[in-house]
């Protein structure tokens, strides 16, 4: 499957068809009892059905929602059966015919969530009482995938999160209709720990400066509990206000507080101004303790870095996903989306065209829109070809778990885009954790 | 004997090395109109200023009516029925002519709570009979519904006036309530100022205009660098060599 | 010992920043008398002006990375470098400090044209409407930055030479320590440059001795039949400047995004504020009193006390200062105080 | 007298008719869904609120988002633990904003001008700062106050069997999402026009506005005006946690930003768009913004290629790029160009604008003057 334009689509179908038969993962004899009953937005015997795409369009995450934007209109285009296909090629099972979803044409609607609970609240309230949208997706913060997350619930729309990496999206704040293919805070710790022991060995005091929100709290933790775990010390964990612009004033009290690693658990613009101003203070010329000063930044995006400038360069952090990735639904992604727009897909980009093409196909699986059904049929799916080897949808929380990036800012970027370099991809056996320990209810299928 | 009601006893008062009133020790007789005459600069609005509590003295009291004044906010000697008339008029520029006169008389009855639109209605329009009458009174009554901005300098000082009426004040202070006014206008404000005379209210008065004062006064007074330097009947203190000195003395500064 | 000293560095620096913007922002209040919400933008244009500059020094030619294939991915070599050597190389270096020459001038059109445009029709009105129009302005201009620009904040590096950091303890004798990075004494420098030039400014030429008796008394100096409206573009486009500049030389520790300037605008307006209206010298006090108790209000002995005092603690100084000087450090009386 | 009481019930009646066909007359527009129709009058109300302090006395509260904020989060918190019936949320967010606006106005009233906004802001920043991560234990902080299934809600649960999923806010069994819930923020955001219309009308309303005018007269004739400007403030404040609590009627959920400074913005923002002062202004100005928030921000390109399709390509294609810089993403530039236009060529806002427009037209005569004359009464 070196050329996926001379693959007939019906062999793929019938591989996918075939993979799905044999994993067992979605059993149709379920899918068929349910037609009668009625839901909400059904789209009937209408020749379209609305997804909408709810992403920053404003505020400091604009670029990253519009990049996420783009992969859903190029999902919809595949979905629809336009263009090269894309992932739909190397997708497996998939039960995706490339004529829309369950042949009706796929339309879609989107939204500003400004990256505020509210707002995000009032555009998915929009798509769902005015524009009839089936399934909401997108989000680039934590906060705000769990506010529409839990507006789905009660409206019984599904809800297919975007970028968010808190643990309480498929943790204490799980539900039934909400899902998250991204991966979390915590499958960041598991995978940056065993790297971070091998890089800068057993012996390090590390200090954390944390966004002092519900995201940079999960991150912390599981950093700790990681870092700890192999024997680190905390020197100790500062929060700090979001938003803070200047953060000299936290960063100087780590020069002379005997760390020799500096974690900073922030996202977004804090990211890039703290681990700025960190390089300005000297942090990664300095010798402690014998050692090489250095600093780590848990969740990295190549936006991000970015905007960070010189300044990522050399620094360890995990990552979603990659386009420099090259097993092949990872090239078959960024062939087709470089080809649209001109330069490779975000991690966020991916995340949002995976969850679409998911959505599109337990909704095949299903044989029905009828949200029930659809969500049965994407619990414990298991799946390939998504560019992160195979994954799995946990039936118990909804959280995917697959494979988990480790990157380094690369010293000597080839190009424009070649920020991150993938140090090590960790194994899902690696990240994977018990779904009680973050507590939560999903709550019912029919609401 | 005569039934003093004002008391200003020992008032000093210095913005910064400049001292505006040094000792000055007045008495106001109660019904009767108190000029206080002076050269520019002489400390006369500040007594007024002392007066309704928008100064504070650095020494000495001031009472009216047994009343303690100093040290009190404005709102609360308005209260014990002192008014004053500003040299240039404090009015409510954006609102009407009945509004501007109705509010002082609503201030006074304080019962603005009155959500009862009925029991609203009638002492409301029982105020606007009274803030009617008043702005006839000033000669004021054909423009009930203009707006208080648009008025002649003249005009908004009669206003002012009739704001202070609506009190019902048993002090009424008056800062040159004829300054700036030709001749014509001047004339109907002493007119004014006599028929309210006789309500039997205690006035204090400066003014620059000798045509007016001795219209009006019934006392008077010279304050000079701070100081009363000369009290007694009008003509008493017209023929006073020591006011004569004082003026000729301003003028040469 | 160490640690206070630093946290007073850290202060001071971003105390400067505080008072550079305030500095315009209360010149334009006391003497036009207008509630300026687009004078955040105006620092977020200087910034930008850096970011405009920077791409222009680095306008490059592109090799094309050979091994990418399924998009253009480049690798870029500016032409300064190519044509220069080592001497353009050193250009594009010391490109963050050049644009400042580069700023003034484009700072004070923008001035120019915002006064004369827009601010001047906007004297004799409501403060209601000086507050809708400015915040449109404010709206507009950083909207149209960030369509040519994206959101993404943008780096800016200072000069190689100015990236390590200072070994203050040394120079007053507290050992190795206390060290400070460069490029922020030299942001600290600049600003005090900055705002002592604004003071002799008003102090020592006619048009500041104008500028200032307009901040005692608008309507008289109108009166004196000074042609006060020409003066007023000059007041408005000095503001400008000084935001702008201020902006250029914060991009190295802030990398610059179109929405900067909504974020520093509610600061600076508590910053002048507190300083007390009408007064130049109050803002630049309260500049530097608020961005040193937010240091220490940041230090871990305190948060430890106070958890999340560092994220209040601008706003209760401020109310404790309003509600003990009643017009701020240093207000006049009558100034924006009905 | 009796004129102006004619006129505004004939205003009243207007503005309820309006508000009440709302889905009717706004569907062409593309605003009528439940959501969007309830956020016009939820921000309505506070927007009629803040009017009540800014308008009549002058006082420009730079806070008021505080208010919006303790409402909400005094809702859900009933939610949470008493009952799903919506009454007691309303009137817990109504008290508990009424307390705050008390103690945050006692101390504010304290000094005027730009010194009492700026000391309203600092109040507010400070809430929204510690709501957001301090009090996480109470607002839930970045996410946001939601219901859970395991909230006591222990009115509800003497006599109802909890159902397997989230309950819903509901009115004596009435759900309160969808066009249920706009209709109870309907009527309510009627009784507060007409509350306003009362206050503006009342000699309390002519007291704040003396105050405005000139606070130096009201004092010398005898008036304390601070007991005033409090109860002004605390009215308008109540309002806002109407609002508040309103907001988390139709949805409940609670999160931090809404006392963020630019929500306060936000509300003065559309107090001066609609017209300070006016009776209808406000709420002209918060469904304005409201609109442009939720329905510019979705159009996308598809979209715009549909309303131009009957142009030829090429043209098409044109228009669609520079439209879409002024929709989807680019809302916010169309709100400051409409902020702008409205401010330059409206002065005093659209309500006020709209009537020298038709002043120019009606001439002088009588009969226009005494059209206008309630609204100019309020306008002073």
């Amino acid at each position: 499957m070196t050329d996926f334009k001379k693959l007939d689509r019906r062999q793929v179908l019938k591989f996918g068809a075939a993979g799905a038969a044999a994993l067992g993962a979605a059993p149709l004899f379920y899918s068929r009892n349910a037609w009668a009953e009625s839901f909400r937005n059904d789209p009937g015997s209408a020749k379209n059905v609305t997804l909408g795409f709810n992403v920053p369009q404003s505020g400091p995450y604009a670029d990253e929602g519009a990049d996420e934007l783009r992969a859903y209109k190029l999902a919809v285009k595949h979905l629809n059966g336009e263009g090269d296909g894309g992932m739909m090629n190397t997708f497996q099972p998939s039960s995706l015919k490339g004529n829309g979803i369950l042949g009706k044409k796929v339309t879609f609607t989107t939204g500003d969530t400004q990256t505020k609970s509210d707002a995000a609240r009032a555009s998915a309230k929009r798509m769902i009482e005015k524009d009839g949208a089936l399934m909401i997706t997108g989000g680039s913060s934590s906060g705000v995938a769990v506010a529409v997350q839990g507006l789905c619930q009660e409206s019984g729309i599904i809800f297919m999160a975007g970028l968010t990496h808190s643990n309480d999206t498929t943790g204490k704040d799980k539900r039934r209709y909400g899902f998250r293919h991204f991966f979390n805070a915590y499958m960041s710790g598991a995978a940056l720990g065993p790297v971070l022991e091998k890089e800068y060995g057993k012996e390090r005091s590390a200090y954390h400066l944390t966004a002092d929100y519900t995201w940079g709290w999960t991150q912390e933790e599981s950093m700790r509990q990681f870092t700890e775990g192999f024997g680190w010390q905390t020197t100790a964990a500062v929060k700090t206000p979001v938003g803070a612009g200047d953060f000299s004033q936290y960063i100087t009290p780590v020069l002379n507080s005997g760390a020799d690693v500096l974690i900073l658990n922030h996202y977004g613009k804090d990211m890039i101004n703290s681990l700025t101003q960190a390089v300005q203070f000297g942090l990664r010329d300095k010798q402690v303790n014998g050692k090489n000063f250095e600093i780590v930044v848990p969740l990295f995006s190549r936006l991000m870095a970015q905007g960070a400038g010189d300044n990522i360069k050399g620094i360890l952090g995990s990552t979603n996903w990659n386009w420099s990735l090259k097993d092949e639904g990872s090239s078959a992604f960024v062939k087709s989306f470089g080809a649209e727009y001109g330069n490779p897909p975000s991690m966020a980009a991916h995340t949002c065209y995976v969850q679409t093409l998911l959505y599109a196909n337990a909704c095949e699986m299903a044989g029905t829109f009828y949200p029930p059904e659809v969500i049965k049929a994407l619990e414990g799916f298991k799946f390939d070809g998504m560019g992160n080897g195979a994954t799995e949808y946990r039936a118990e929380d909804h959280q995917c778990f697959k494979d988990v990036l480790v990157v380094r800012g690369n010293q000597n970027p080839s190009s424009q885009f070649d920020l991150l370099e993938v140090v090590e991809t960790t194994p899902r056996s690696q990240v994977e954790y018990d779904a009680k320990i973050f507590g939560g209810e999903l709550g019912p299928y029919k609401v | 004997m005569e039934n003093l009601v004002l008391h200003l006893d020992n008032i000093q008062k210095s913005f910064g090395g400049l001292r505006a009133l040094a000792d000055v020790n007045l008495h106001v007789e109660e019904g009767k109109t108190h000029a206080i005459i002076g050269p520019n600069g002489a400390g006369k609005s500040t007594l007024l200023n002392v007066c309704v509590g928008r100064l504070k003295p650095d020494s000495g009291r001031v009472t009216f009516d047994g009343q303690e004044l100093t040290g009190k906010k404005p709102h609360e000697i308005a209260q014990i029925g002192v008014a004053r008339v500003f040299q240039t008029p404090e009015i409510f520029q954006e609102l009407s002519l009945i509004d501007n006169v109705m509010l002082p008389a609503l201030s006074r009855r304080d019962g603005a709570f009155a959500f009862n639109p009925h029991l609203l209605l009638r002492s409301q329009s029982e105020i606007r009979d009274e803030a009617e009458h008043i702005l006839g009174d000033v000669g004021l009554k054909e423009h009930l519904n203009q707006e208080a901005g648009s008025l002649s300098r003249g005009d908004k000082r009669r206003l002012e006036l009739g704001m202070c009426l609506i009190l019902h004040p048993r002090l009424l202070l008056l800062d040159e309530p004829t300054a700036g006014m030709a001749r014509h206008d001047t004339n109907q404000t002493i007119a004014l100022l006599q028929k309210i005379k006789e309500r039997g209210m205690t006035k204090v008065i400066i003014e620059h205009d000798m045509h007016v004062v001795f219209s009006l006064a019934d006392k008077v007074s010279v304050l000079a660098r701070g100081k009363i330097i000369a009290d007694g009947s009008p003509d008493e203190v017209r023929e006073d060599p020591v006011v004569k000195e004082a003026y000729l003395g301003g003028a040469h500064e | 010992m160490d640690a206070i000293i630093i946290q007073i560095l850290n202060g001071v620096d971003k105390g400067a920043a505080y008072a550079l913007i305030a500095l315009g922002l209360t010149l334009v209040f006391g003497t036009l008398g207008i509630v300026n919400f687009a004078h955040g933008a105006l620092f977020m244009l200087g910034a930008f002006c850096a970011v405009t500059f920077n791409k222009i020094m680095t306008l490059s030619v592109k090799i094309k990375d050979e091994s990418v294939t399924l998009f253009d991915a480049y690798k870029e070599e500016p032409y300064l470098k190519i044509w220069f050597g080592e001497t353009g190389e050193a250009l594009i270096d010391y490109a963050v400090p050049l644009s400042i020459l580069f700023a003034i001038p484009i700072m004070i059109l923008v001035g120019y044209v915002m006064e004369r445009g827009l601010i001047r029709h906007f004297y004799r009105r409501p403060h209601a409407d000086q507050i809708l129009v400015t915040f449109g302005l404010a709206i507009v201009l950083q909207e149209l930055i960030k369509a040519s620009f994206g959101a993404n904040p943008i780096p800016q590096a200072a000069p190689a030479i100015l990236a390590g950091s200072a070994n203050v303890g040394s120079w007053i004798g507290l050992g190795d320590t206390l060290v400070y990075p460069w490029w922020r004494l030299i942001y600290l420098g600049f600003s005090g440059l900055i705002i002592f030039s604004v003071f002799a400014f008003l102090q020592f030429t006619t048009y500041g001795m104008v500028v200032r008796a307009g901040m005692r008394d608008r309507e008289t100096v109108g009166l004196l039949g000074i042609n006060i409206e020409r003066r007023f573009t000059i007041v408005f486009a000095l503001a400008a400047v000084v935001a702008g500049v201020a902006g250029v030389m914060y991009t190295p520790i802030l990398p610059p995004d179109y929405h900067m300037g909504m974020d520093f605008l509610v600061l600076s307006f508590v910053v002048v504020v507190v300083g007390g209206m009408g007064s130049l010298g109050g803002a630049v006090a309260a500049g530097f009193l608020l961005g040193i108790v937010q240091s220490f209000a940041s230090m871990n002995e305190v948060k430890q006390i106070l958890p999340g005092v560092d994220q209040i603690i601008i706003y209760l100084v401020a109310v404790v200062i309003l509600l003990t000087r009643p017009r701020g450090l240093m207000g006049r009386a009558g100034v924006m105080e009905e | 007298m009796k004129k102006i009481a004619s006129k505004d019930s004939k205003l009243l009646l207007i503005f309820s008719g309006a508000v009440l066909l709302m889905p009717l007359w706004l569907a062409p527009f593309g605003a009528a869904y439940p959501d969007l129709l309830q956020k016009f009058a939820i921000y309505g109300i506070f927007a009629i609120g803040f009017n009540i302090l800014f308008g009549l006395t002058g006082y420009l509260s730079f806070g008021h988002a505080a208010f919006l904020g303790v409402g909400s989060y005094a809702a859900v918190w009933s939610f949470k633990l008493f009952t799903m019936n919506v009454l007691p949320a309303v009137l817990f967010g109504v008290f508990f904003a009424g307390l705050l606006a008390l103690a945050i106005g006692f101390v504010s009233l304290r000094r005027s001008g730009i010194y009492f906004s700026i000391l309203t802001l600092a109040f507010a920043q400070m809430s929204y700062n510690l709501a957001y991560s301090v009090l996480t234990p109470i607002t839930n902080g970045e996410t946001g106050l939601q219901l859970t299934l395991n909230d006591p809600r222990w009115l509800d649960s003497l006599y109802k069997v909890a159902g397997e999923g989230l309950p819903s806010t509901e009115l004596f069994g009435l759900k309160m999402s969808g066009y249920p819930g706009f209709y109870f923020c309907a009527i309510i955001l009627i009784v507060c026009f007409f509350i306003s219309l009362r206050i503006f009308r009342s000699p309390f309303g002519l007291m704040l506005r003396g105050v405005k005018s000139n606070q130096n007269r009201m004092n010398y004739t005898g008036l304390n005006t601070r007991p005033y400007m409090l109860s002004a403030f605390v009215i308008s404040g109540m309002y806002a946690g109407l609002a508040g609590s309103l907001l988390a009627v139709t949805d409940p959920l609670a999160g931090a930003e809404r006392m963020q400074w630019t929500a306060s913005g936000e509300v003065v923002l559309m107090t001066i768009l609609g017209g300070v002062g006016t009776l209808v202004g406000p709420m002209l100005g918060a469904g304005l913004i409201k609109y442009f928030e939720n329905i510019f921000s979705s159009f996308n390109s598809n979209i715009l290629h549909e309303i131009f399709s009957f142009l030829p390509d090429g043209i098409e294609n044109v228009m669609v790029k520079v439209t879409g810089l002024f929709v989807g993403s680019g809302w916010h530039l169309t709100l400051g160009l409409l902020f702008m236009i409205v401010v330059i060529f409206l002065p005093g806002g659209i309500v006020e604008g709209a009537q020298k427009v038709k002043n120019l037209f009606v001439s002088n005569d009588q009969k226009g003057s005494a059209e206008s004359s309630p609204e100019k009464q309020a306008v002073e």
